[in-house]
């Protein structure tokens, strides 16, 4: 039998690896220092993603090279979704920051295990980004969700972190089966798993004069099912509000944003690499998918009190606006902003979100809950949290000169151009549908008196993380050129 | 750039007071109020130097400062004026100028963050005149939403909440509209020459099919009706007006209302011409519904700053009305009616604004006699009164009687029906003016030399012991004592400046000129 | 294969099917005799001679008692459970080659059941799927003695089948292949070592796995000093508590029954199974075989019971990085054998 | 490989089943059937049960449980990788080490965690 | 003995899955769910073997065992949280799982 194993170029996979090593390191300082003075390793955690982030600059992205026979690319898109999940992972282990040795949940959780287990699921993100074929990007992506349903049952005295935790793991499981079985399905039909092969074979398939089969079309349904469960695309999105509700306030934040990023990079990867020959058949699709997830979501939204759960809904309006972004895919060549405005969508979103579920995480370690009326007179108590919560909440809303107005802009730029423009429309009016909910923070922060006990404490890196993130929101969006393009040129990588 | 960045520092200068007041958390109150009013001063002188130094013969945008912001989509910084905006920069700086110095006794509660709230505001409100780039006339035109709406929201008055929320939610479903219609309008340019840009005078260059311009020019329209508030999108006015505390309410009615009519001139008329004749009778229709509703509401408030609020609704629509009838003297009215209502109004609200420090009520009955407890005051309001319902030899006559010309011209009907419905005007101003400055005071013994008392007393009305204010607090007239100095530098150069207008408009309208030559040849109609 | 190979392929097996449930039958009576030996006994000697029919006797007396559902018992699983223990319990002797073929009624007949390419999965498939009837057992029976021996059986089974299956791993490497039938063929080889001719069994080449294999099949099989789940003393007997009557019995079975097959495929695996000195045939087997049983009987007679902890500790502490540990030389030798190093 | 093996296998699974079926189905007319309450009751040594009989255990045997699923799935890739051993020489050695080293980490990580004390 | 072709792999496959699906969409019980997603992974397993064998390589196989691999890590994950819950409540019911609403 002839074996011909190639050695891989490891030099490609050391953001990958930096990200791998730390958590050895972690694990392995949980082994040997006692529980009480591990409060260190949140520092050890942020340095080495930052040290995975600055090894990014290291890699000529651009030559678009690839290692173990193309399982794994270094692309400009890979790059983006690595620097997205790595600066997500910084800004959510900020948040966590204190959260997690505090007392907010019962029993503690243990910050070793934590920090590693969030370590995991962005070296699983950065793996789907960087996947070439269709294996790599399950395992991936399983390796970013397996971690998270795990982190939302890491307050496992309170029943409804492992109630949501529940709910997420079966129905993600469950979207596990139903993509893999899209996955199978295509490589039966295209004999291939590795994705420019099953865009090679397509081609073949969509040029021949007979109709598109029947089954690859429910291989194509399998595979956008599999991924709409994973980014809560409605009607998929049943999890959605009792994960983000459950789970403890810092590992909602994380999860709002990276297992979504590894999601959409799935999606970019499979359907838009992959399966693009096939474009016309799935576009319809996302773009229907982006507007009932876009309506739902803000529409249910504002009916929520608990400020959780209303930014789990409004998560899910927001994965209605980059699966716009998705359907804006007109070709792949470097004109095409649909994926790029993806890309800088779920940049910003990491700066939003993040910054929202910290505040919500900063007020709980003062004492107070998640409601809405933990809110009241916030402005009063401390005007910068409030400051922050309200760039945070305007920027989720879509305010200039915030970066979230930037994502949308950059969404309903790509729509217009592909000439959707009933779906830009839709973007605008759920925007102005979700500030009913977005400002009903901002007045409650600024026109009601405080209510309740409050606790003073002492949160530095949180409080450093949430200036970043507000600060991020006003000066990334102003600046956004450099970022969007970086996102723009994933074209680059696809084609 | 070679020259001074003057729109710049005229925008940024109250940007720089927000900041250190934000920076400076230990502020006292007295310091904020001063960091406030050197912000909005030097604001102020610098803009009255952009005036001196504007050239009023030239044609096009003036001090224009350009810095590529983002190349890949055409978004730039680009400023400049021309004779439409420069008038309405100055109108900003000077009433946010007396904003602050009204508001310098009246706001006693969380005055650092009140300040960085009006100054931000400020800001907002100059950029969104100067900025030519349609991206940043963008932002400029949503940053102002929020300062506006926590200073409704968190000085305001009891119902305060509900009218800031209302507030926001209207402009800002208005101006998402707008945002498509942005974005369209660029793609159109881009597939047209293949060049991307948010220049507005570059965008204005392209020709637009007629279906694009139609429902594009609607997109820009809502964002600007809603704004302006043209009737029927008008509801969240009154609101806003009462709950505001007097200074947010001279802003509101002094230069937000402005932004509308601006919007106007500068967007839809140069980048859409076709759909704009197309629109033009609805949009005089519905401008003549507003001035008659605006008027006849107003008649029946028994809120002061109601009754001025509804008035603003009547005299937008004259602007609405001067702009689309698309000729020469329409456009000079429109923009003279816009300035004029920015003085007079917001000297209106000043002055309701020193009646509630005094009484803490707005309701007109509970005011009565002030020609002789503030004679002062009672001149003040005699004089924006008479300006407001259109007096000629004051601002509010010329250009009430040019937009009507404009109108005239353009559909002799419409000419016809506002004419008449300025007998409204007088209407409901005078008899504002009757109850609180003329009338006896509430609980004041009758004059028995008054004849009409007489008549009156047949009906044998028990005299009250006093007005009763919603708040229960006792107050009479005729204890308040007249203007201090403060209100009276608030209030004076707004008089002068109704009267300057009045008498000799050619100034004002000689800066106008270039500019309006340059909307109306779009429209192949130039002069007067 | 056409159907005549495929029918005499079934009456092999079933031929073995019964073969196995005599030789279980008398197993019972060789332990018991030979536990009686160990303990200077005599054994049960009266029915017959030698008490050759005792195992008889205990049949007649099992199927005649009474067959007790306990009330608040899971009816349906609590009668299948025992079933499923009996049904898979030789069904991994199928696998184990008996002999090379013979030529019967004209006919060349291969001496095994079925030949397949992955025999020893197969084996260690169907050995932990007999855990199933003990869970299943236990669990029906609504009885918390019963459960937890459920449990602990269980947990030691799988935990041994680890060591198991990666004890065998070394002889895959060496051989290549995981069919039983070539694993046996690699053994009837020379193994020359310092002059030496040996047989090539893996006992001798794998012997850390040899000791890896016995101690994890006896724990396997729920032997002593394995013998936990029916920790009479702790656990009344354990999962088979509520059983009674012929049910009760099949558990006893499928007991003796996987003895007689782990001992089989150990003979196969290590001790080169049909080959022998002399003529290679399945008497070699079966005297190799024997030798386990006897090994089995030995142990039960003379160790004590492990605690619990020492059972799970010795399997995840001390067998399975041993196992580990073989796996890594075995493969280091093989590399330098095949030049690799 | 033929699948005529594997069918060989089905039908001895089935005559097995039918024969302890007739076994247990031919017992049914010798054993007598004489259930008394008390007989019925779950065997508590003669005392009468009062506690529930699913009560709670330790968790240690999920963990073990756990703990077996990983490293089974570690020996289902080790089969294929013994048996192509030679043809993957010291490349597939060195990753096979990786990988079971790997796991070890894990194992010595789960062991000084406490997971495989049994108290 | 007909011969053996793909589509009996993939009927097979498809009907584990179909039960599989079904059974998720339809029980209560936690570990049932839990086991029928399990099922649709086999079946997509089969699927795998199915069209591999079909293709004569082994992509399908090597993709069915990183599954194998990837069932066994979400099995550890799953149980963990079911026993959490089954600690805390003392029930599998989903149906009876519902703390989190409004």
């Amino acid at each position: 039998m002839p074996v011909q194993l190639v050695a891989p170029d490891w030099s490609l996979l050391v953001p990958p690896l930096v990200v791998l090593g730390t958590i050895l390191v972690l694990l392995a300082a949980d082994l040997v220092l006692p529980r009480e003075r591990q409060a260190g390793l949140t520092v050890v955690a942020l340095l080495g993603l930052a040290v995975s982030l600055v090894s990014l600059l290291a890699i000529d992205w651009t030559a678009g090279a690839s290692t173990f026979g193309g399982m794994y690319r270094a692309d400009s898109f890979s790059l983006f979704v690595s620097l997205v999940a790595l600066v997500a992972g910084i800004l959510s282990i900020l948040v966590s920051a204190g959260y997690v040795e505090s007392g907010i949940e019962p029993g503690g959780m243990a910050l070793a295990e934590y920090l590693s287990l969030l370590l995991f699921s962005v070296l699983g993100t950065m793996l789907v980004g960087a996947a070439g074929d269709l294996l790599m990007i399950f395992l991936g992506i399983e390796m970013s969700s397996l971690a998270v349903y795990a982190l939302t049952a890491f307050a496992r005295r309170r029943l409804t972190s492992i109630e949501g935790a529940l709910k997420y793991f079966l129905l993600g499981a469950f979207a596990t089966a139903i993509f893999l079985y899209g996955i199978a399905w295509v490589y039966g039909l295209t004999g291939s798993i590795m994705l420019d092969d099953i865009a090679g074979a397509l081609r073949d398939i969509v040029q021949g004069d007979a109709p598109v089969e029947a089954s690859l079309l429910l291989a194509l349904l399998l595979l956008a099912v599999g991924l709409g469960f994973k980014v809560a695309a409605v009607p998929f999105h049943m999890w959605t509000p009792d994960a983000y509700q459950g789970a403890p306030t810092p590992v909602s934040a994380y999860m709002s944003v990276v297992p979504k990023v590894a999601g959409f990079a799935a999606m970019a990867r499979v359907l838009v690499q992959g399966l693009s020959p096939l474009s016309e058949q799935w576009l319809l699709l996302i773009a229907i998918l982006a507007f009932i997830t876009m309506v739902y979501g803000n529409v249910v939204a504002i009916a929520q009190r608990d400020v959780k759960r209303m930014l789990g809904y409004s998560s899910i309006g927001h994965t209605g606006y980059m699966l716009a972004g998705l359907a804006a895919f007109t070709s792949l060549q470097p004109g095409d902003r649909s994926v790029g405005s993806m890309l800088f969508y779920l940049f910003a979103y990491a700066f939003m979100n993040i910054g929202a579920f910290g505040v919500v995480a900063w007020l709980q370690e003062r004492g107070q809950g998640v409601d809405l009326e933990d809110f009241q007179g916030l402005a009063a108590r401390s005007p910068l949290a409030a400051i922050a919560m309200t760039i945070f909440m305007l920027s989720l809303m879509g305010m200039p000169p915030l970066i979230g107005f930037y994502a949308k802009y950059y969404v309903i730029l790509a729509l217009i151009e592909a000439g959707l423009l009933w779906l830009a429309v839709a973007i605008v009016i759920m925007s102005a549908v979700s500030a009913f909910f977005y400002l009903r923070v901002v007045a409650v922060m600024y026109f009601n008196e405080p209510a309740g006990a409050w606790q003073p404490a002492r949160t530095p890196l949180l409080g450093a993380g949430l200036a970043v993130m507000a600060l991020g929101n006003l000066a990334l969006g102003l600046f956004s050129g450099p970022v969007l393009d970086l996102a723009q040129r994933w074209a680059l990588a696809f084609a | 750039m070679d020259q001074i960045p003057i729109l710049s520092l005229i925008t940024y200068a109250p940007l720089a007071g927000a900041l250190v007041l934000f920076l400076w958390p230990r502020a006292t109150e007295r310091a904020a109020r001063w960091i406030a009013l050197l912000g909005a001063g030097v604001s102020f002188v610098l803009s009255l130097a952009l005036l001196a130094a504007f050239d009023r013969s030239a044609t096009g945008m003036q001090f224009t400062e350009f810095i590529d912001w983002l190349p890949g989509l055409g978004i730039a910084y680009r400023l400049g004026v021309d004779g439409i905006s420069a008038p309405l920069v100055v109108l900003t700086t000077l009433l946010s100028l007396i904003s602050i110095i009204a508001s310098w006794d009246p706001i006693k509660r969380r005055v650092r963050e009140y300040y960085i709230s009006l100054l931000l505001l400020e800001t907002g409100m100059l950029g969104v005149f100067v900025s030519l780039d349609l991206f940043l006339f963008y932002i400029f035109w949503e940053v102002m939403l929020i300062p506006m709406a926590l200073i409704i929201g968190i000085w305001g008055s009891a119902n305060r909440v509900y009218a800031a929320v209302k507030f926001f939610l209207y402009t800002l479903a208005g101006s998402l509209l707008m945002l498509v219609g942005i974005v369209a309008v660029y793609q159109a340019y881009f597939e047209q020459t293949g060049v991307r840009t948010l220049n507005v005078l570059e965008l204005a260059q392209g020709t637009y099919g007629q279906a694009f311009q139609m429902w594009a020019f609607a997109a820009f329209f809502l964002a600007f009706a809603i704004k302006i508030p043209m009737w029927p999108f008008h509801t969240w006015l009154p609101d806003a007006h009462v709950e505001a505390p007097t200074a947010g309410s001279v802003i509101l009615a002094g230069i937000l209302l402005k932004m509308g009519g601006y919007g106007f001139l500068r967007f839809n008329l140069p980048l859409f011409p076709d759909a704009t004749r197309a629109w033009a009778p609805f949009i005089i229709v519905v401008s003549l519904i507003a001035i008659i509703y605006g008027a006849l509401v107003a008649l029946v408030q028994p809120d002061l700053k109601k009754l001025v609020a509804y008035s603003s609704v009547s005299h937008m629509g004259f602007v609405t009305l001067g702009i689309f009838a698309l000729n020469a003297q329409g456009l000079y009215g429109a923009m003279i009616v816009m300035i004029s209502h920015g003085l007079v109004t917001g000297a209106l609200f000043l002055l309701v604004g020193v009646l509630y420090e005094r009484a803490h009520t707005r309701e007109i009955s509970a005011f009565g006699g002030l020609h002789r407890s503030m004679p002062l005051a009672a001149a003040f309001w005699g004089l924006f009164a008479f300006a407001s319902l259109g007096l000629p030899g004051l601002s509010g006559f010329v250009g009430e009687f040019l937009a009507i010309l404009g109108g005239f011209r353009a559909y002799r009907w419409a000419g016809v029906i506002a004419m008449v419905v300025v007998i409204l005007a007088a209407w409901y101003m005078l008899w504002m003016l009757q109850r609180i400055v003329m009338m006896r005071a509430p609980g004041e013994p009758p004059d028995p030399d008054d004849p009409e008392l007489r008549l009156a007393n047949a009906y044998a009305v028990p005299p009250a012991a006093g007005g009763a204010g919603p708040h229960g607090h006792t107050v009479d007239p005729r204890t308040f004592p007249d203007l201090n100095w403060k209100e009276f530098a608030t209030l004076a150069p707004l008089a002068v400046l109704t009267v300057w207008l009045g008498v000799y408009p050619g100034y004002v309208m000689r800066i106008l000129q270039p500019a309006i030559e340059q909307v109306l040849s779009a429209f192949g109609r130039i002069g007067l | 294969m056409d159907w005549e190979a495929l029918i005499v392929s079934y009456l092999l097996g079933f031929v073995l099917l019964n073969i196995l449930l005599v030789l279980m039958a008398y197993m019972t009576w060789f332990e018991r005799r030979l536990v009686a030996f160990f303990q200077d006994r005599i054994g049960p000697n009266r029915t017959g001679p030698f008490g050759l029919l005792q195992p008889i006797a205990d049949g007649v007396k099992l199927i005649s008692k009474e067959d007790i559902v306990p009330a608040n018992a899971d009816r349906l699983i609590f009668l299948v459970a025992p079933l499923l223990s009996f049904v898979l319990a030789p069904l991994g002797a199928l696998v184990v080659p008996f002999g090379d073929s013979i030529t019967l009624f004209g006919r060349q007949i291969n001496l095994y059941v079925i030949d397949i390419n992955v025999a020893t999965l197969y084996f260690l498939a169907v050995g932990s799927m007999g855990v199933y009837g003990i869970i299943l057992g236990g669990y029906a029976s609504g009885n918390r003695y019963s459960l937890l021996g459920a449990l602990r059986s269980t947990a030691q089974v799988i935990s041994y089948e680890l060591v198991l299956g990666l004890s065998l791993v070394g002889i895959f490497i060496l051989t290549g292949s995981l069919s039983l039938v070539e694993i046996l063929r690699a053994q009837q080889r020379t193994l020359i070592l310092g002059g030496l001719e040996l047989p090539n069994w893996f006992i001798l080449s794998q012997p850390l796995a040899f000791v890896l294999f016995l101690i994890a099949a006896v724990a396997e099989t729920n032997r002593a000093p394995f013998d936990l789940p029916e920790a009479e003393t702790e656990l009344i007997a354990g999962y088979f508590t509520e059983y009674s009557g012929f049910r009760f019995s099949f558990y006893f079975l499928a007991e003796y029954i996987n003895m007689i097959v782990v001992s089989l495929i150990a003979a196969t695996l290590f001790l080169g199974g049909i080959d022998g000195p002399f003529i290679d045939g399945i008497w070699w087997l079966v005297a190799k075989a024997f030798i386990f049983l006897f090994f089995y009987v030995w142990l039960r007679a003379t160790l004590p019971r492990f605690r619990y902890d020492q059972l799970m500790g010795l399997a995840w502490k001390v067998l399975l990085p041993l196992a580990l540990i073989n796996i890594g030389v075995t493969g280091l030798v093989r590399l330098w054998g095949i030049g690799a190093l | 490989m033929s699948l005529a093996s594997y069918a060989v296998i089905g039908l001895l699974l089935i005559t097995a089943t039918i024969m302890g079926t007739t076994l247990l189905l031919v017992g049914r007319f010798v054993r007598p059937s004489r259930p008394t309450p008390a007989k019925l009751q779950p065997y508590e040594s003669g005392v009468p049960d009062v506690n529930p009989p699913r009560a709670r255990f330790t968790p240690r045997f999920y963990l073990v449980a756990l703990l077996f699923v990983i490293f089974d799935v570690e020996a289902i890739f080790l089969y294929p990788w013994a048996v192509a051993f030679d043809a993957l020489a010291l490349y597939g050695y060195v990753q096979a080490a990786l990988f079971v080293g790997l796991l070890l980490v894990g194992l010595l990580y789960e062991w000084k965690k406490g997971a495989l004390e049994w108290v | 003995m007909s011969e053996l072709t793909t589509a009996h792999f993939l009927f097979l496959s498809a009907a584990l899955f179909i039960i599989g699906m079904v059974g998720v969409l339809t029980r209560r019980n936690v570990l049932i769910i839990f086991m029928c997603v399990e099922l649709m992974l086999n079946a997509v397993n089969v699927t795998f073997i199915g069209f591999a064998w079909e293709q004569n390589a082994l992509t399908g196989q090597i993709f069915a065992l990183f599954v194998i691999a990837v069932a066994a890590a979400e099995a550890v994950i799953g149980l963990g949280i079911v026993m959490a819950l089954s600690r805390r409540l003392d029930t599998v019911d989903i149906d009876e799982v519902r703390q989190l609403r409004e």
